[in-house]
């Protein structure tokens, strides 16, 4: 046994030896290949709107497998990699992506993770373009990060001004601790809605992988909000949602972009209705015609694969999808524009960089790297579907760097 | 706090109290007969709730639910005659590292089978059914866990006082080398009470999961090590103190949670075990044993 | 008692020494005295409390009643308390008013060492490195002198200590070995060479003869004597070999459910009726 | 005497390749942007073996079984991390609460300071803070005996977490938050990401393995095998216990210091139990009571894990057939699979108690080859190292 243990042990380090070799054979053949690396959750908490988001930079990869720099035509090869929704595997996946010499980064879905990895885009000089995550955060005080989406205090304001429009004076908000994006956006409504005049008469905050919520859903329900502001992941989603309804709470139920899933109306079922999101993009938006072929395309690319269907829940086209999308037409665009395979030319083509197809809006950079983006969708859940309800445009609300 | 809530946050409280001591009890009748933490409980429990999720795909939920139960006891079974039956004469730590390991293996196994995304659990309708007391107002299993716990536990009493397998596990959770001197089959009665424990496990993890809707490989992992505080603060071996135990720290959780000290939860849960093994390490009915040179 | 031994010093000495576990009384009054350079016996049947007896005057077990003096000064003292109160049997439950409690260790440094009934040598280690473990607790440096390895004459010193006593044992040429793979007998004697490494005055003996044969009980019977002088020891042992107990032993107490039947040197109690009966009454 | 070389040839064999190493990582380091992979991995991977060893000290010499590693790398983490963190970061680390004024004033004081003396102070002071806190926890934890002792530790580090995520902390820890814009390992020229962690765990272990052999080892060894008769041979059980425990954190919170620097950001979901079984893993893996077999643990398991296993996670098609079982998650079962079965039916580990020997390591092959009986005095060989 201890001889074939040692055996065992010899061929590893063998083995180990030959991998410490190989990394830098396998691009021995004649094409040119430009590495995109994607850093997304497709495990935790957040892996469903992770892979959504992945699933729309797919489709980008799919429509665009090449780039022409300098006349010649390279090959993107994504390298994916699972962040599982947790900020110490984020930095490990990001030492991954880096090991592997990408060009530009992907990702990710979820602030907290792509705050975690900021840190390390910033010290490679790789950047890195979030899709979605809305945490100001994420890109402030970093010159490396890049994002397609509105942020959060944007976003905390249009659901405080669309509260107060639906008559609400009372709002209770429920965070989740540790979440950036949880503990952000709720903070940025709850002062929204108070410079609105209405009154926060619940302020309560739940653990992750916390599942049971009764007890704080009971101290809301005693103080009787008109609405509820919940963001935190899908996962946590349905749970508050059927948990509101059997303590017997009436109020409508509002939370941010990540809700905008239909697994959490599975989930939740009839107790979903009512449920109001703000969301990045609406599938019958029929104004853009960048859109319009997107969500087509995408929809028969998603029928095309079972494993796809079956994760997106249906084909409906997620608002994170068309933000992955066009993260990736982005990343291309930046490519093509710096004309080199250089991190830090990619950079400095993104901060000069204007984007006018894209589907959730033409896309530009501010200082931060935030794009400029001044619209939300809101949307709310009618017979099992997100239905579109209206959008919301907070007029001159720059976002801008919360401190 | 208006006194609404405060029965409320009560009912909560004794619901979560009622799983736990569903689940402290397997800890301590193994502890009581084992000297063993099984590490592995917490995570049968977890399997229990992806085996429930399975069988209700396919089948009305009152086939389910002994179904579940059958095959939970099958892999409380089938950990202990991996796991632990080949240790028995092995150093403590080793039976230890043991269960830690099963533990282990059974949350990876859980990730590699059914993803570490959290899945639905499935709605058993009569338990989900809204009810109403004044202004209080949950869904039946809360009102029918804390009931179900305690007619469970006068059963097993009944069963531990008055069948033969029972008083088999007293002997040996009181003396094990003179219990086999004596001719009892240790293996038969640590079987048994693997059996037991297991049933108990899929029975909590049934009501435990119905209140709160979704499983993951990880949703062992915390009820687990709280419920093994449990059966330490009733006094390890003994049922009774297991189910005080359960209850007490579901109801000082949830009443936490209700103050704002959700982080503190989980934390206090464990000073407690450390105030307790220093105060009164027995636990609260347990029995003192001198060590012998 | 005769003059000489009054003039004596006195070293170990127990006062009305009970324990009771729960409601059985392991050792009842145990009124025994130990004197200088003697070699004394404590014999008695099986389940006798002997070994309990040793437990309490080494610190393992805090004793339920009495007291315990070691070259005068108090070890351990104490009275029923507690829910003892109720149960203990035993009478002057409040002469001994004190509560002194001296751990093994401490007992250890106060020059008492001892062997066990059952060996509990360290089994994974070496011969040489049992011997030389108990030399820490003379240990002069600290932990950082130590770590540091800035204590290289002490540990040289302490090494060489080590090989001399595994000399006098006869176990030098297995110094190496690890010492769970010795014979019993050479194990018996690891024991004692690994007290004795703690340099001790006193020295208890639990059982060293058990297991072995006559020819061994009669080496280990000259051994004893030997390491008595060697190290002008005081010897307080604990045997069944009736050869060997009054072979050496200067004087020997006899116990019987924990009560003391008989004191006296070996001629005195092989003709003592109590003690005759105790062990017919048991045994053979 | 047990068969082994001279000192003095012992100690050329030493330096020799201490210099090899030396100039293997420095050149390793140069190779950034080709190894970055092996560089990432080989930085977790000597981080880890402190971890392992500080446990090994525990469970393997002094026979405590602790799991509270994960809640003593939280603190050695958090200090280095907060202690570290660039005083022109602050704000923009902790903008939610701010960070308290006296800490601030007192990173403004320290940052006169060069970054690598700093970040030595930071480590120290990490593994200072877990000492104290190891040493207020083992009074009443280390009377307990085997599981209790482990579940209590284990309690212990769920309080450390629940503590340094509480909003009470907020402007100390940046509470649930985490913290980042920790430095990463750099002597200042963009050296040093691997000289500085295998420098500094090349400093602990070899200050653990100089206690082991000091009495003070000889002590805790002669608990971990029979505590009883330790006592009775005048070894204290409590105060060596303790010194056992608060030596063991100290080094496990400068592995988690380290840890927070290769990491750069940190929160306390990352010193989950979970990090404390993967120490276990890799002290059963390599042998309990076995220093060598830790350090070797520690890089097999992490170069396994992080690196030549990654494969058993992706599906792979080759020829068009779908190789089974091969999908996310995979990796750890296997992993998990192996731990049992060397509680099973290997329970010594890759290296039971045996230390690295010159003599044993250059004879292996030879002594492999013959085929003759096993060395029998292999337990404590070169370990019970009585220079």
């Amino acid at each position: 046994m201890k001889k074939f243990i040692s055996v065992f042990l010899a061929l590893i380090m063998v083995f180990g030896v030959v991998a410490i070799g190989s990394p830098a054979t396998v691009e021995a053949a004649d094409e040119k290949v430009i590495k995109i690396g994607v850093f997304e959750p497709v495990t935790g908490e957040n892996g469903g709107g992770g892979f959504q988001e992945l699933l729309g930079i797919r489709y980008g990869h799919e429509l665009f497998p090449t780039v022409e720099i300098d006349g010649e035509e390279y090959q993107i090869e994504l390298i994916e990699v699972d962040n599982k929704s947790d900020r110490t595997e984020a930095a490990s996946a990001v030492q991954t992506l880096l090991a592997q010499n990408v060009s530009v980064v992907i990702g990710s879905y979820g602030s907290g993770v792509s705050i975690a990895a900021g840190e390390l885009f910033n010290d490679a000089q790789v950047p890195a373009i979030a899709p979605s995550a809305t945490n100001p955060q994420v890109t402030f005080d970093n010159d490396f990060y890049f994002r397609v989406c509105f942020l959060d205090p944007f976003q905390g304001s249009v659901m405080a001004q669309f509260a107060k429009e639906e008559g609400a004076t009372k709002a209770a908000v429920i965070t989740q601790l540790g979440d950036d994006y949880s503990a952000g956006l709720g903070n940025f409504f709850l002062r929204a809605f108070e410079e609105g005049g209405g009154e926060i008469v619940a302020n309560e905050q739940f653990q992750t992988n916390q599942t049971d919520f009764k007890a704080i859903l009971t101290n809301i329900k005693a103080v009787e909000p008109d609405v509820i502001f919940a963001p935190s992941s899908i996962t946590t989603a349905p749970l508050l949602i059927k948990q509101a309804r059997e303590l017997g709470i009436e109020a409508t139920i509002m939370a941010g972009d990540t809700w905008e899933n239909q697994s959490i109306i599975d989930n939740a079922g009839a107790e979903a209705e009512g449920v109001c999101v703000s969301t990045f993009f609406d599938e019958n938006d029929t104004d853009n015609p960048a859109a319009k072929d997107f969500v087509e395309g995408f929809k028969e690319f998603l029928n095309a694969e079972e494993e796809y269907l079956t994760k997106n829940g249906g084909d409906g086209v997620a608002a994170v999808s068309a933000l992955g999308y066009d993260a990736y037409c982005v990343a291309v665009e930046a490519i093509k524009a710096a004309n080199s395979t250089d991190s830090v030319a990619i950079r400095d083509a993104l901060v000069d960089l204007v984007y006018e197809d894209g589907v959730t809006g033409s896309i530009s950079f501010d200082e931060n790297g935030d794009a400029n983006k001044d619209m939300a969708y809101i949307k709310i859940v009618e017979d099992g579907t997100f239905k579109f309800l209206k959008t919301v445009t907070v007029g001159g609300d720059e976002a801008e760097a919360d401190d | 706090m208006t006194f609404t809530t405060f029965i409320q946050h009560c009912l909560t409280g004794i619901s979560l109290g009622g799983a736990y001591a569903l689940i402290a009890i397997g800890y301590t009748m193994v502890y009581g007969i084992l000297l063993l933490i099984n590490f592995a409980h917490a995570d049968i429990f977890m399997m229990a709730g992806y085996f429930m999720i399975f069988a209700m795909s396919s089948l009305p939920w009152f086939i389910s639910i002994p179904v579940v139960i059958i095959v939970t006891i099958a892999l409380g079974l089938a950990v202990e005659g991996a796991a632990y039956r080949p240790l028995r004469m092995a150093p403590r730590m080793s039976i230890m590292i043991s269960a830690i390991g099963m533990s282990y293996l059974l949350q990876n196994l859980a990730i590699y089978l059914f993803s570490a995304l959290p899945r639905a659990y499935p709605t058993i309708e009569p338990l989900k059914q809204n009810f109403k007391i004044g202004e209080v107002s949950a869904s039946l299993v809360t009102f029918l866990t804390p009931v179900l716990t305690i007619v469970l536990v006068v059963l097993l009493m009944q069963l531990i006082k008055r069948t033969k397998i029972g008083m088999a596990m007293r002997a040996v959770s009181r003396d094990y080398d003179t219990s086999k001197l004596m001719g009892i089959k240790i293996n038969r009665v640590i079987r048994f009470t693997f059996i037991i424990g297991s049933a108990l496990a899929a029975i909590g993890s049934i009501l435990y999961f119905t209140d709160r809707m979704s499983v993951t490989p990880f949703s062992g992992l915390m009820p687990g090590l709280k419920c093994f505080v449990a059966a330490v603060l009733g006094g390890i071996g003994s049922i009774p103190g297991a189910v005080i135990g359960g209850f007490f720290i579901g109801i000082s959780e949830t009443f936490l949670i209700a103050f704002g000290y959700s982080t503190f939860s989980d934390a206090f849960t464990f000073l407690l075990l450390i105030v307790i093994l220093v105060i009164r390490p027995t636990g609260l009915l347990g029995e003192t044993i001198t060590e012998k040179v | 008692m005769n003059k000489q031994e009054a003039n004596r010093k006195i070293v170990l000495q127990t006062e009305d020494l009970t324990m009771q576990f729960g409601g059985v009384v392991a050792v009842d009054h145990l009124t025994a005295s130990v004197y200088e350079g003697e070699i004394v016996a404590l014999i008695g049947p099986n389940g006798a409390g002997k070994t309990t007896a040793f437990n309490v005057i080494t610190g393992v077990y805090t004793p339920t009643n009495g007291r315990v003096r070691l070259f005068g000064d108090v070890i351990a003292e104490n009275k029923p308390r507690g829910k003892m109160k109720e149960l203990y049997k035993g009478e002057d439950a409040d002469a001994y008013s004190n509560r002194i409690v001296l751990k093994p260790h401490q007992i250890t440094k106060l020059r008492v060492a001892r062997t066990f009934q059952n060996i509990r040598l360290f089994k994974a280690l070496s011969v040489f490195e049992n011997v030389l473990i108990a030399h820490h607790t003379n240990l002069k440096a600290g932990v950082l002198r130590a770590a540091f390895h800035l204590n290289g004459h002490e540990e040289k010193m302490m090494a060489e200590r080590s090989m001399e006593l595994l000399r006098i044992v006869g176990l030098d040429h297995l110094a190496d070995e690890i010492s769970n793979n010795l014979p019993y007998g050479m194990q018996r004697r690891l024991e004692i060479a690994r007290a004795l490494a703690t340099e001790p005055k006193l020295l208890l003996l639990d059982e060293p003869a058990a297991g072995m044969n006559p020819q061994e009980t009669l080496d280990l019977m000259d051994f004893i004597g030997e390491i008595k002088d060697q190290f002008k020891l005081t010897i307080f042992m604990i045997e069944h070999h009736m050869n060997l107990v009054m072979g050496i032993s200067d004087r020997i107490y006899v116990i019987d459910f924990g009560k003391q039947i008989a004191v006296g040197t070996p001629a005195e109690i092989q003709n003592n009726e109590a003690v005759i009966n105790a062990y017919l009454g048991v045994a053979e | 005497m047990k068969k082994d070389f001279s000192k003095a040839t012992r100690l050329i064999l030493s330096l020799m390749a201490m210099v090899g190493i030396f100039f293997l990582l420095f050149w390793l380091e140069g190779q950034k942007s080709q190894y970055g992979m092996l560089i990432s991995v080989m930085q977790k991977g000597v981080i880890l073996s402190i971890a392992a060893v500080s446990m090994n000290l525990l469970t393997g010499f002094t026979g405590l079984f602790s799991l509270g590693q994960a809640g003593f790398m939280a603190i050695g983490a958090y200090v280095t991390g907060i202690l570290t963190i660039p005083v022109d970061r602050v704000d923009s680390v902790y903008y939610v609460n701010g960070m308290s004024e006296g800490l601030k004033s007192f990173k403004e004081t320290l940052a006169v300071l060069p970054s690598p003396v700093l970040v030595a102070l930071a480590l120290i002071a990490g593994g200072l803070v877990a000492a104290i806190f190891a040493g207020l926890v083992g009074i009443p934890v280390l009377r307990l005996k085997s599981d209790y002792l482990a579940i209590a530790t284990l309690g212990f580090a769920e309080i450390i977490r629940a503590v340094i995520a509480s909003p009470q902390l907020d402007k100390i820890t940046n509470g649930s938050y985490g913290i980042k814009a920790i430095p990463g390992f750099d002597l200042g020229n963009g050296r040093g990401m691997l000289l500085i962690p295998f420098g500094v765990a090349f400093l602990c272990i070899g200050l653990i393995v100089l206690l082991i052999k000091s009495s003070y080892g000889r002590a805790f060894k002669a608990i971990r095998e029979d505590d009883i008769a330790a006592e009775a041979m005048g070894i204290g059980l409590f105060k060596h216990k303790q010194l056992s425990f608060i030596i063991s954190s100290f080094f496990t919170a400068i592995s988690g210091g380290l840890l927070a620097m290769f990491m750069r950001s940190i929160e306390s979901r990352a010193f989950q139990i979970i990090l404390t079984y993967d120490i276990l893993l890799i002290v059963v893996i390599g042998g309990i009571g076995s220093i060598t077999g830790s350090v070797v643990g520690a890089f097999l398991v992490t170069f396994a894990k992080e690196w030549w296993l990654r494969f058993f996670d992706t599906p792979l098609t080759i020829n068009g057939v779908q190789i089974p079982l091969l999908r996310q998650g995979f990796r750890m079962v296997v992993f998990s699979v192996l731990l049992m079965a060397i509680v099973l039916f290997y329970r010594k580990g890759l290296l039971g108690n045996t230390e690295f020997s010159w003599y044993g390591f250059l004879t292996w092959p030879s002594r492999f080859f013959k085929r003759k009986k096993p060395v029998s005095a292999t337990p404590g060989e070169g370990g019970a190292g009585d220079e």
